[in-house]
């Protein structure tokens, strides 16, 4: 009994067909586009300090054409602490009021109260 | 001034109001009126009675009256080549023919209602308001139907008594053959009111009116049409005087339902389940009359159309022979009046079809009186022998019941033709007709009115046989059973009107004795003169309903072509006589004795035939029960099958296919990312193609 | 606004009857829908409109105002009455009362619901008819769907659930039908001129003629016939039109006496209704190209109904398929586009519907007593029942045609006009043909009486028969009060009718 | 300069390689791995298209792409212990119980 999840090997390899069909679909229809020249950036513009305007809703005072991303960038906090929470939300287990330690930390090994477990679920 | 003709709407109106007094008892369910409505009922006939008579003394003094009183339902554009919008309208037409009928109805009904006192009250009968209610009812539909002014009134009310010849009929629901026979009644009757209320849409379709009498009245219009001096609308690429035929035929179809004449006369017979007064007023005098009173009503109408006269008289004379032949053998004593109906109907056709429009009208009105009589007596002979009415079981009822007798036995002798009696004056005519006009007339319709006059006059000596078998097993002889020793005569209501038509049946026929005046040269035949008018003046101008427009018509080129062979009617009249005493004397040769024989059962196979009405009644009810219920029935399992199985086919498909293809949600992953996969793919090839990516 | 009054009141009764209590529910539910009646019948004595709704005549009681914008389409509240709508008003209003009261006996259960569901699916009829902006009338239409598929679905006989169902379906499906097909008329053919959807602005603008233009491909004459067909097989089921008609004997068989009597009153009326307003109205020259089919598809519609009806046992399924029957009437008079035709489908519509209605409830107050309906388990019932039997006989007399009572009148008028129809071929063979029903219809008819209304008493079942309840009967005596009233003068209506349509006639000819 | 078709296959073929592995195993961890090549293959996209056509708005955007994909890890993670918890497995084909 190995003591972590295993890497299993049943590999399906003829669902992978559709990717490799995908890919020959994507691939060719790039390559019949023409987009023409690129436009590219100019030689002496900070592109990271662009960035960081962009965020501020400062984009005036960046050196490349930029729209503001201020509220995406709030939103986008906000949702990575949702899914934090989520996460360790799903994370525990039910009913389990120790906190959310082992299930941190324990690797994924088997968990010797999973069938007590379902009593405490129903006591609860 | 206030004269006859404002009061007229009154005489349909009264025994209407007696029908809504009965019914309104029967709803309430208790016994309300004396003699369960009997009373309202002889008021309003008597009160309809009177007024007729008024009515009739008003036509006499030379007025008439056609008027539409009240518009039922009118449009407002005309249609076709017609000048007028159309207008369906109720109306009164009074002129003789129908003041005579009025009296002719009016006067039965009375009569009848009085017998109903005997027949129905002192049987003990229960649901009497019904029954008088029904009277009612008819009573009103049948005088509506003859004051009609116009085809679609008149085809309304006719559609009215022929419900409430179902009620009638009905009346004793309890039993099973009653209902039966009523619903035979009803529906053969309304096979032939399909082809009448095609004829009356064609009526309105092609003329824009259907009013009988007066200017713009359909005949008129329809002569002026053949002549090329109006434009009516013809369909499916006619000429009119086809077109006319056809709907001329058409409109007989509903004459021969209602009059019974061949094929449709099988629902007559049956008709006898209802209570014998009914069959006496509504299956002998008057509503079988409606059909014929129809044809003569719109004689202008056939009088343009050669085949349709010569169809007309051939019918007649094809169903007065036919039936005579059936009413030979006939156990019942109101099966041989039934199907002595249906011949006498037969003959008034033939003095219609024949040209003969005071004859057959002649022969309607003495008709009425002495059939109504015969019914009548035969009710007092069925009261007397406890609803007994096989005739084998009668005999020497003569003695035991005198007044029925002799006032039966006048009714006989006018229905065998015998002189003077009122049915020989005007089966003599009706036949006369036919022969002159036969002979006349160089067309096809004079071969088909020879033939039409020999069947007639065959069915003269068949007449006379049957009816003195009737009367000699029914009075003669000894008495057969216990019932007839002990039979005693009913009551006066019962007697008064017997008395009353046989002095009727009796004398009507005085009133055109055409062979005497033939012979005499007085001027003796009131009715021919009543019926024709002044030429060219009065009414018969106005209205053009007289025997003269009529007479004009059928000799016209543009008519049914007629011409008259010069023959005098005494001789006519003398041999139909001879034919008729030899049946009558044959029939009391072999019934004669005190206790006959059923000699018709010597005619073996001919016998059975006859005693099954040739099997029409078989074929007919094979044609219902043999091919339309089957057909129906296939037709509900085609329906179930096919049809609606379509319907659940598709839902079975949509279920099952839903079913299968659910499937494919079958909970795993990757399958999901795969069609993901390939749906995009399909997608990316789809544009790439459509859009000329590549 | 007495219009909006009415359908809003309807729709607040309706409501209410849903909250009081089972016991009182069939009293108040009568009470409330006596409101709307009053209501049409005054409008019908204030009834001032002329003309044809569609066809710029002068509406009354009319009210417009605007609601959305739906994609450059305005959508309005556009009520109001012309001589065709309110007659259908008025029926739907005088049978909606009638069935309430005829329901006391046969419902037990759920009553307030039941009620509430009646006068839900009023509300919505009476919309349905009034409503003259499309978008708001196929609201109304679709919603009286729902009332009828939970009345059948929940108080209805033992395969409830599958008549229901396929009422359901089969009714929606061709209203899916019919929108398209008026929206690739409208949307696509019409395009831009017009701005709003109310119906008569589509009917004047189709009336103009030559500005319909082609759509996905298909040229205007072609996209007309496809919308033509795609609304007339959408209406052809609601009426129904033979072969479309199998979900009819289903439904009325399944469904309890009350909705019988609606959906043989006044929702196939439905149908017709909508197939003049639409097909006949609006694309006349179709319609008289396509002429011969739709005669002879009534006709066929007559004489099968009619043979279907000879073959059924139960009675419901008698009266269900002499729907049919005389619905193809109705459809043959439409197709004639002459006065009387087209006036004389429409007053047949309301004949058959008070007749179709009369018969149900008598056959409903039958089986009250009975508890069969079946014309094998009972034979003589005059005898215990005489008045219920005696209305049933007028009413059967009245469904064959009997003169002066109401069905006498639409028939005949159908066939005066479909006679000497110009845009019918043959027209007088079509309709001999079509009247031959009136024969057949007599035959199913007085065979049904004689097996169960007369001959010796009998029942095969232990219930005790007498005569029926006053609040059973007092709905079928009024009802053929009202048969024998329009029969005896159908001007009541037939006047306002021929106003209303004579814009129509000879349209396609 | 690289023409932008060149990025785009490379943005292609990861996102492929990420299907393929998503197709291909079933293991859920895997999923989640090759679920993050597909998303930096859009990334690719993004930052190509930026250079096409000299706009950081692309640049941005696959700031956020990051994002978006710490905070899928974080829910898938938790995703994934729950499966393991009620099948004892990360195996993605063993829950079968939400089909038709």
């Amino acid at each position: 009994m190995v003591s972590r999840p295993e890497l299993k090997e049943d590999t399906n390899y003829v669902n992978g067909l559709a990717a490799s069909v995908l890919f020959v679909v994507l691939a060719a229809v790039f390559l019949t586009a023409s987009f023409g020249e690129s436009a590219g950036f100019p030689e002496d513009a900070s592109l990271v300090a662009g960035i960081g305007y962009a965020l501020m809703d400062l984009q005036s005072m960046a050196a490349v054409s930029v729209e503001g991303f201020l509220a995406s960038f709030e939103i986008i906090g906000l949702v990575l602490v949702v899914a934090t929470v989520a996460a360790v939300t799903l994370a525990r287990r039910q009913g389990d009021s120790a906190g959310l330690s082992t299930a941190l930390t324990d690797g994924g090994r088997e968990e010797p109260r999973s069938s007590a477990s379902d009593e405490t679920e129903v006591e609860n | 001034m206030v004269g006859a003709f404002d009061y007229a709407p009154a005489i349909v109106l009264l025994p209407f109001l007696s029908f809504c007094l009965a019914v309104g008892v029967a709803l309430s369910g208790r016994d309300l009126l004396p003699k369960g409505g009997a009373l309202p009922g002889i008021a309003a006939t008597a009160g309809s009675l009177l007024l007729s008579a008024w009515v009739f003394l008003t036509v006499s003094g030379g007025e008439t009256y056609n008027e539409t009183i009240y518009t039922w339902a009118a449009g407002g554009e005309a249609t076709g080549s017609l000048s007028q919008p159309l207008e369906l309208t109720f109306g009164l037409l009074l002129d003789p023919l129908s003041a005579m009928m009025l009296l002719i109805v009016s006067l039965v009904a009375l009569l009848v209602h009085v017998f109903s006192l005997g027949y129905m009250n002192d049987e003990g009968e229960t649901g009497l308001p019904r029954y008088y209610a029904g009277l009612g009812l008819f009573t009103a539909s049948m005088l509506g139907f003859v004051v009609a002014d116009n085809l679609l009134m008149a085809f309304m009310f006719f559609e009215l008594v022929g419900l409430c010849s179902y009620l009638l009929i009905g009346f004793w629901f309890r039993q099973a053959g009653p209902p039966s026979a009523a619903k035979k009644a009803f529906l053969v009757t309304r096979f032939g009111d399909y082809f009448f209320l095609i004829g009356v849409v064609a009526v309105f379709a092609t003329f824009g009116t259907a009013k009988f009498a007066g200017e713009g009245s359909f005949p008129r219009l329809a002569e002026a049409a053949i002549q090329g001096e109006a434009t009516v609308n013809t369909f499916l690429g006619l000429a009119p005087t086809a077109w006319f035929t056809v709907v001329g035929l058409l409109v007989l179809g509903g004459v021969i339902g209602k009059s019974a004449q061949f094929p449709l006369h099988t629902w007559l017979p049956d008709a006898m389940e209802g209570p014998t007064p009914v069959s006496a007023l509504i299956h002998a005098a008057t509503m079988v009359a409606a059909g014929v009173y129809l044809v003569a009503r719109m004689y202008g109408f056939y009088a343009l159309s050669p085949t349709a006269m010569a169809v007309v008289a051939l019918v007649g004379a094809f169903t007065a022979l036919f039936a005579a032949t059936m009413g030979l053998v006939k156990k019942e004593i109101k099966q041989v009046l039934a199907y002595s109906t249906i011949s006498q109907y037969g003959y008034i056709m033939l003095g219609l079809g024949a040209g003969g429009y005071v004859a057959g009208t002649f022969h309607l009105l003495t008709h009425a009186f002495f059939k109504a009589l015969l019914f009548l007596g035969a009710g007092s002979v069925i009261i007397a022998m406890h609803h007994n009415e096989d005739m084998w079981d009668m005999g020497g009822l003569k003695d035991r019941m005198p007044v029925t007798y002799y006032t039966f036995l006048a009714g006989s002798l006018a229905l065998a033709g015998i002189v003077p009696f009122a049915g020989f004056w005007s089966k003599d005519e009706v036949l006369y007709e036919a022969l002159v006009h036969g002979l006349g007339t160089t067309s096809g319709l004079g071969t088909a009115l020879l033939v039409a006059y020999g069947m007639g006059l065959i069915a003269v000596l068949f007449t006379g046989f049957y009816t003195f078998r009737m009367v000699m097993l029914t009075f003669h002889g000894e008495p057969r059973t216990d019932t007839a020793r002990e039979a005693t005569e009913p009551g006066w209501n019962v007697k008064l009107p017997l008395v009353v038509l046989g002095i009727l049946a009796t004398t009507v026929g005085f009133v055109n004795m055409v062979p005497v005046k033939d012979l005499t040269g007085a001027e003796i035949d009131f009715l021919h003169k009543w019926l024709y008018g002044t030429e060219g003046a009065g009414w018969a101008e106005t209205l053009g309903t007289s025997g003269y427009q009529y007479h004009h018509v059928l000799f016209a080129d543009y008519g049914a072509g007629m011409a008259a062979a010069n023959l005098p009617s005494y001789l006519v009249g003398l041999l139909s006589l001879a034919l008729a005493l030899f049946g009558a004397g044959s029939a009391y040769v072999l019934y004669g004795g005190a206790d006959p024989d059923p000699y018709t059962d010597k005619l073996g196979v001919v016998k059975d035939v006859l005693y099954n009405n040739y099997y029409q009644d078989e074929y007919q009810v094979w044609l219902a029960e043999g091919v339309v219920l089957p057909l129906s029935k296939a037709a509900d399992v085609f329906d179930q099958a096919v049809v609606d199985g379509v319907v659940n086919g598709v839902s079975s498909v949509s279920l099952f296919g839903g079913s299968r293809i659910k499937r494919i949600q079958d909970g795993i992953v990757t399958h999901y990312a795969a069609m993901l996969t390939l749906g995009l793919t399909a997608l990316l090839v789809g544009f790439a193609i459509y859009g000329g990516w590549f | 606004m007495i219009i909006e009054t009415l359908i809003g009141f309807t729709f607040v009764a309706a409501l209410l009857t849903f909250l009081v209590p089972d016991e009182v529910a069939n009293r108040v539910g009568a009470a409330l829908s006596l409101v709307p009646l009053v209501g049409t019948l005054w409008m019908w004595t204030q009834f001032d409109g002329s003309g044809n709704a569609l066809t710029g005549g002068t509406l009354a009681f009319e009210t417009q105002f605007d609601l959305f914008a739906l994609s450059g389409y305005q959508v309005q509240w556009f009520t109001g009455l012309d001589g065709i709508s309110l007659p259908l008003v008025v029926l739907t209003a005088f049978l909606t009362t009638l069935a309430i009261v005829s329901a006391w006996t046969p419902i037990d259960s759920r009553q307030s619901q039941f009620y509430g569901l009646m006068l839900f699916m009023e509300a919505n009829l009476l919309g349905m008819f009034t409503a003259l902006d499309f978008f708001v009338w196929f609201v109304f239409w679709e919603a009286t769907l729902l009332p009828m598929y939970f009345l059948i679905g929940v108080w209805g006989g033992p395969r409830r659930k599958y008549a229901a169902i396929k009422f359901f379906v089969y009714t929606n499906v061709a209203s899916l039908l019919m929108f398209v097909g008026f929206v690739a008329l409208t949307f696509g053919g019409l395009g831009d001129s017009i701005d709003t959807l109310s119906l008569p602005e589509v009917a004047m603008a189709l009336d103009a003629g030559g500005n319909v233009s082609s759509f996905m491909g298909l040229a205007p004459g072609t996209l007309k016939l496809v919308a033509f067909l795609a609304m007339f097989v959408g209406f052809a089921v609601k009426v129904p039109v033979a072969p479309l008609h199998t979900w009819l004997p289903d439904a009325h068989v399944e469904a309890p006496t009350p909705a019988s009597v609606m959906l043989a009153g006044v929702l196939l009326k439905m149908g017709t209704y909508a197939m003049l307003r639409f097909n006949f109205t609006m694309l006349p020259d179709v319609a008289s190209d396509l002429a011969i089919l739709i005669a002879a598809l009534g006709a066929f519609s007559v004489i099968y109904g009619a043979i279907l009806a000879l073959a059924q046992e139960d009675l419901k399924r008698i009266v269900a398929y002499s729907s049919v029957s005389s619905m193809g009437y109705v459809l043959l008079g439409l197709i004639a586009f002459t006065e009387f035709g087209v006036a004389g489908a429409t007053f047949q519509m309301i004949a058959h519907g008070l007749i179709s209605g009369l018969m149900f409830m008598a056959v409903g107050v039958i089986y009250n007593t009975t508890h069969t309906r079946m014309v094998g388990d009972m034979s003589g019932l005059a005898d215990r029942m005489p008045v219920t039997v005696g209305i049933f006989v007028a009413g059967a007399f009245g469904y064959m045609g009997l003169p002066l009572m109401a069905g006498f009148a639409g028939e005949y008028f159908i066939f005066v006009g479909s006679f000497h129809s110009t845009v019918i071929p043959s027209a007088p063979l079509f309709t001999a043909a079509a009247m031959f029903g009136i024969v057949i219809v007599a035959g199913y008819l007085l065979l049904a009486m004689q097996r169960t209304l007369f001959g010796p008493f009998s029942l095969d079942a232990d219930y005790e028969v007498g005569a029926a309840p006053f609040h059973d009967v007092a709905p079928l005596a009024v009802l053929l009060l009202a048969v024998i009233a329009l029969g005896v003068a159908p001007d009541l209506f037939f006047d306002m009718i021929l106003n209303a349509i004579a814009p129509l006639v000879g349209g396609g000819a | 300069m690289v023409p932008v078709e060149y990025y785009l296959v490379l943005s292609a073929a990861v996102f492929s390689i990420g299907l393929y592995g998503l197709l291909t195993r079933e293991n859920a961890l895997l999923f989640l791995m090759s679920v993050e090549l597909m998303l930096n293959a859009a990334n690719i996209n993004f930052v190509a298209f930026s250079l096409q056509w000299g706009n950081l708005t692309g640049q941005v955007m696959s700031l956020f792409v990051m994002g978006l994909a710490a905070a899928e890890v974080a829910v898938g993670i938790g995703i994934i212990l729950v499966l393991y918890r009620n099948f004892k497995d990360v195996d993605v084909t063993v829950p079968q119980s939400m089909r038709w």
